[in-house]
């Protein structure tokens, strides 16, 4: 395709913008965490900057261990970062913020709350009146394919019910710039389309600013317009790569033959990047 | 949907709940009969002990002789007047307990640099021999009924503080990482993620903080008293009616035992939540 | 009770020195170790530790072990059931033991017999009727104390329901009063000179003046059946010894006050008053009021704390046969 | 790797080990100066009211007082005797308490039927005022330290059981069940599972039965005893020596912080792995 | 390839096979859970019955919440069916037993255990001598490539290394059958290969029995000799597929051309069975 080919050369290391002002911004951020009985520190992210545009849709892929859910703490203001600033509409931010929900990589629900009042939590805590946020968390429950387990306690949700909620949890409180950590990772794969379509739509609707940790590199290219390639710890970006398949998407998508060049090529970075750790036995 | 398929849903439905019901009661009964059964094991052990005359009555009474001497007690009123003066002291220190315990502790729990400030005047107070400070007591705050419920609340609060710091201290992380995401206030923290998570803390507290009331009312009924279940078991036994002492550490423990089984079968139902298993 | 027990069952040939001083006297001579319970230190009978310190127990073959009981007499009369306490003092608590089937009996009485209670009115209490309607601290409940406070209410024709009567335990009668804590107090001595001395109170009425207490005996000294049964020379001894240090307490009376002074907290100027108004009265040859005793078990029967079926035959209470002089 | 290199990173690694000791130090020393600093204006507050002549000495005492008391005491022997007496008492029945409470405690948390059957005995046994047995205390075990330290047991030994209780109850099923699944025999799993996760719940216990067993040993020797500090205050209190009696609460709560601190100290390192924040 | 068509004939609902005893056999297995407190039941697993060979390496795969955990919990002991039975070489096994591992859906470390002694603690419970405990875990732990992490509680372990824990735990008890619930669902793609390699060289040595949930078909073609497709809850066998691309297998066999077919295979299985819950809006 022409289009996609002409696209493509817009690809490289993060070209200058000269939008008016990113909704996200990261600039030279350090993480290190201290192991207070050691004294040793682990190094997660190093200098590592990012500018997000308002609505824009942004995918971190990386291996395991290399300060994803790090930097994505970082900017939900859960974690002091040791250096860098973080921005949000250009204020510096610390500490988490209403203009922020992360769906976290663990699921981390309120065990003694049922799926509706762990996914009202969020409403709850903003102070939205009861009514309306049963009505905002039914909405998600819906979309989540959990209407059977409305008054279910998370002990007896299934693994990738429980992540459900924790989705759901995060997008009921529809904030400007959604943070989220392998949302689909415990998914089956119709499930995970299912949602990664709802997310899709819901996305061309609300033109919410998304920052997403995958390790399925065909979501990745599916949903973002931009994947960022972490490398391995500590984490530096070694790779930007546009996605600049047309909008709106949907799942057919996937059999644009650019959608596999686009693929191979987020692929080649992560590899690229992990050689240097990858065993010579199973080189891929 | 048609009229009988609703009906054979519903009928379902109303066997299952009766199913419940039944388990429910079941449950109880063993639990009761249970417990119940090795207390009354204990007592008949004691009746034969006493009947058995290896031990004197004049110290170790015996089960008989004292539901004699309580419906003795009862039937003149005398018992009740006693137990009502000593449930207002219990009441109105083991409340206060609770009202101010339970937030230090939450406060202690919370803030490190409180605990570390005020948590060894804490610890000096919960250790202070409190019977050696009564006469303190009886001069500041009188005869009344004042001293008594000082000593009641003392007795009490400590368990109280201490256990909820330990459960504001045990707090998971993740949880705390949840509410903060969604910028809650230390306040919405507190009651969302904390006070639900440091339940069995505080089921804990409540539990011993009952107990230790109790005993207090006891210790306080000894000084300036006229009624009250404390002073109908010192007078007795000062003047050795050892039936009227059992009577009324009888008392005392059918009322630890209802409070303890209440806290109990609460905690249970805070915990509904952990599943079946 | 065990005979390994240390304190255990009865008096038993103490051979084994216990202590420093005790041990020069073991050397020449086995002395019988008796447990012997007191309530809390006091004036009344700190000549009893005087003596002992002197040594005038040991003279008698007795190691007297003098052990205190501040929460009062029946955890002590406790001891005597568990068969650890051969022989003790204090007041009325011994006789409703005694009722109540605790194995012990007089034997004599102690240096001081009569009722030791005092009604000390404050600021606002000049007669007994001017209790109606205040507050007025007594002793532990079911003690003497308390007894003698009811008693004073009923001689002078006060309900008991129409005054605050209250029993402060251990706390000090001055302070009671001196604190505004009570508008009257039941004390004893010395703490009645003092109040007076510093004019915070005054005398309002003895209980010994009273008439149900005008023969009236309040405190004994009583030994455990177990002890009669199996060692009444033990008996013997004690209370020979029990004689002697009276006789040497009134011989060296400067000695004592400095002794009960330092011991018991007091200024020596109120403890030389004490000693001085008390000694004479005291009984040295260790006689029992037996009409006064009998007496007293009526006052406490109806007082309701005495077992109403008790049969008060002398030979269900006293036993005067150890008392120096008496023959075997 | 060169030499240089070596001693390079050595450098760093002890460099860091520096900052840590002295981060260390620094965190105990504020924590020590908030805590004492707190208790050292109470005792000032105390102090200027007793100079102020607003409280009369003699039954207020000062801090100066005590002190000098303490030292006259403590150099004369006295006061090490009553001490060592006191201590003897507390370490039996204490760690008496301690050795049969927690498996008691475990046990009753551990089967649901167990504490069916016992918690009622346990409940009236914890609400029943000691006081009112102790004449029953000392004829079943005499006028020697049985009786104490039986007093001392019962004191401490109900916060032990009720925490274990607790928790073993709120137990994380997950962790249970990957202890079964290797499976872990019922001894593995309280060991391996059951005990580790139950640390804060231990930790109460321990740390309200010392405050309890140091006031049960004060009661405990109120009766018939010769020596230990609740001797020493009951017999100084009964003679209006108030510097000895709170020369002795003085002792008992300095030993209750020093044993409270050390609980704390103790969590915390069992806590190590909670991580950082 | 002809090979692979001839093979496809066997493909179908389980052929009795006459081998002489299976090492793990499912007999009509139940599982329901009751609410306490509502009364009501929820079905989990109804009336399944599957046999597998010893050093088989089957996997089951379905929709989010059909019942997979639920049947491999019952498998390992862990969960009471409610009907059925469940027989090791033969025997009914109601209880866990030193014969199965479960790699756990969640990580469920031991919070208060670092990474080297969570891995040891199966080894433990066993009653292995520490050294060789250690010496066996050391071997796991550099397979999981967590060698720098041995001495990190799993509060500093990254969500992929915490999984990776919980692999690594379970193998090191060299178990003669190993169930395994989603053991690589939160590893990225290299990683994961990388694993997935490990686990067939590993499984092609020990010839371990292997029971194994995955919702990435690949994986489940790659590793498997049969895939059993769940339907939605209550889960019943829909489909088995025999996998028969030729052993040894390295990743490689993913260029097969049957390999693709046979994911396909596995796909519309799934696809079918799940068609009464999927959506209209997002059919595939
Ligand atoms: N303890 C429980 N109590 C009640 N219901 C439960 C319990 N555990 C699981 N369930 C229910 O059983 C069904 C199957 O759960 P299971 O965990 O087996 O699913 P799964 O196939 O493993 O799903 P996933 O792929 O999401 O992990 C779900 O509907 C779930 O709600
Ligand atoms: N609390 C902590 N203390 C110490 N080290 C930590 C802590 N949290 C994370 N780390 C370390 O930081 C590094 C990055 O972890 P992070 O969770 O950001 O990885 P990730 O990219 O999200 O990995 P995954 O894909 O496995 O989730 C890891 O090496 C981890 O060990
Ligand atoms: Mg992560
Ligand atoms: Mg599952």
């Amino acid at each position: 395709m022409s289009l996609a080919v002409g696209q493509a050369v817009a690809e490289g290391i993060s070209s200058n913008q000269e939008q008016p002002q990113p909704k996200l911004s990261v600039e030279n951020l350090m993480i290190s965490y201290e192991n207070h009985k050691s004294g040793e520190t682990t190094e997660a992210v190093h200098n590592v900057s990012l500018d997000i545009k308002p609505g824009e849709f942004v995918t971190i892929v990386g291996l395991s261990g290399c300060g994803k859910s790090s930097f994505l703490n970082a900017v939900a203001g859960l974690l002091k970062a040791s250096g860098g600033t973080i921005r949000i509409d250009g204020k510096p931010v610390q500490r988490p913020g209403p203009d922020r929900a992360v769906v976290f990589q663990k699921a981390s629900l309120l065990p003694w709350r049922t799926t509706l009042k762990n996914i009202t939590y969020g409403l709850e805590i903003m102070g939205i009146p009861k009514r309306e946020a049963v009505e905002r968390a039914r909405k998600y429950i819906k979309m989540a394919k959990l209407e059977d387990y409305e008054n279910f306690y998370p002990s007896a949700l299934s693994g990738g019910m429980q992540q459900r909620v924790n989705l759901a949890r995060a997008l009921a409180c529809e904030p400007q710039v959604l943070l989220m950590d392998e949302p689909f990772s415990a998914l089956d794969a119709i499930t995970r389309e299912g949602l990664q379509n709802e997310l899709l739509l819901l996305w061309e609707l609300t033109k919410k600013t998304v920052l997403m940790v995958t390790h399925q590199i065909d979501e990745a290219v599916l949903l973002s317009d931009r994947v960022i390639v972490f490398s391995p710890r500590p984490a530096v970006i070694v790779k930007e790569i546009r996605i600049d398949l047309p909008r709106p998407r949907t799942p057919e998508v996937k059999q644009n033959p650019y959608f596999d060049q686009l693929t191979q090529r987020v692929w080649s970075a992560i590899n690229k990047s992990a050689g240097k750790r990858v065993n010579q036995d199973y080189e891929i | 949907m048609t009229k009988s398929a609703i009906s054979l849903t519903e009928r379902k439905h109303r066997i299952h709940k009766y199913k419940m019901v039944l388990r429910k009661l079941k449950q109880t009964g063993i639990s009761l009969s249970l417990g119940g059964g090795v207390i009354l094991l204990l007592l008949m052990i004691w009746e034969i002990f006493s009947i058995s005359g290896w031990v004197k009555p004049q110290f170790s009474s015996s089960p008989t002789r004292v539901l004699n001497k309580g419906l003795e007690m009862a039937a003149s009123g005398e018992l009740w007047k006693h137990t009502i003066a000593s449930g207002q002291i219990f009441i109105i220190g083991y409340g206060l307990a609770v009202l101010v315990g339970v937030p230090i502790g939450i406060l202690l729990g919370w803030y490190k640099r409180l605990n570390q400030a005020f948590g060894p005047v804490v610890a000096a107070m919960y250790t202070t021999p409190r019977i050696a400070l009564m006469p303190l007591f009886i001069i500041w705050f009188g005869l009344g009924s004042s001293s008594k419920i000082v000593l009641v609340f003392l007795s009490a609060i400590f368990p109280i503080i201490v256990n909820m710091v330990m459960g504001m201290r045990s707090i998971d992380g993740d949880l705390t990482k949840v509410a903060k995401s969604y910028s809650a206030s230390q306040r919405q923290i507190f009651w969302t993620i904390a006070l639900p998570m440091s339940v069995p803390f505080l089921m804990t507290a409540l539990q011993l903080a009952t107990g230790r009331a109790l005993i207090g009312v006891i210790g306080a009924e000894i000084f300036g008293s006229k009624a009250g279940l404390g002073y109908m078991i010192m007078y007795a036994g000062a003047t050795f009616q050892t039936d009227i002492v059992f009577l009324g550490v009888f008392i005392i423990a059918a009322f630890g035992i209802a409070m303890d089984r209440f806290w109990f079968y609460l905690s249970q139902r805070f915990d509904a939540w952990r599943g079946n298993d | 009770s065990s005979p390994s027990n240390v304190n255990g069952g009865t008096a038993k040939e103490s051979g084994n020195p216990s202590s420093g001083a005790e041990q020069n006297a073991a050397e020449t001579k086995k002395l019988t170790k008796i447990v012997y319970v007191q309530l809390k230190p006091d004036l009344t009978d700190i000549h009893t530790d005087f003596a002992k310190e002197n040594g005038i127990y040991e003279k008698h073959g007795i190691d007297l072990d003098v052990i205190h009981f501040d929460a009062g007499g029946p955890e002590a009369l406790a001891g005597v059931a568990g068969g650890d306490i051969d022989m003790g003092n204090f007041g009325t608590p011994i006789l409703t033991g005694i009722s109540r089937g605790v194995p012990i009996k007089v034997v004599a009485s102690p240096a001081i017999r009569e009722n030791p209670f005092v009604l000390v009115g404050g600021k606002k209490v000049e007669k007994v009727e001017d209790v109606k309607g205040k507050v007025l601290g007594t002793g532990a409940l079911g003690g003497g104390n308390h007894q003698a406070a009811k008693n004073i209410l009923k001689e002078y024709g006060v309900p008991e329901t129409e005054t605050d009567l209250r029993p402060a335990g251990g706390v000090d009668a001055y302070l009671l009063l001196e604190q505004g804590v009570v508008d009257a107090v039941v004390a004893t001595e010395p703490a009645v000179s003092r109040i007076e001395k510093d004019g915070i109170g005054k005398t309002i009425v003895k209980a010994a003046d009273i008439e149900v207490y005008k023969n009236y005996q309040h405190s004994f000294v009583f030994a455990s059946d177990e002890l009669i049964k199996t060692n009444p020379d033990a008996v013997r001894a004690v209370l020979a010894g029990h004689k002697e240090a009276i006789e040497y307490a009134k011989e060296h009376v400067e000695e004592l006050i400095a002794y009960a002074s330092e011991k018991l907290g007091y200024e020596e100027d109120l403890v030389r008053d004490y000693y001085q108004k008390i000694i004479p009265t005291w009984i040295v040859d260790g006689n029992v009021n037996v009409e006064g005793t009998l007496n007293a078990f009526e006052i406490l029967k109806d007082l309701n704390e005495l077992d109403k079926n008790f049969d008060t035959a002398q030979e269900n209470w006293l036993n005067l046969s150890f008392l120096p002089g008496s023959g075997k």
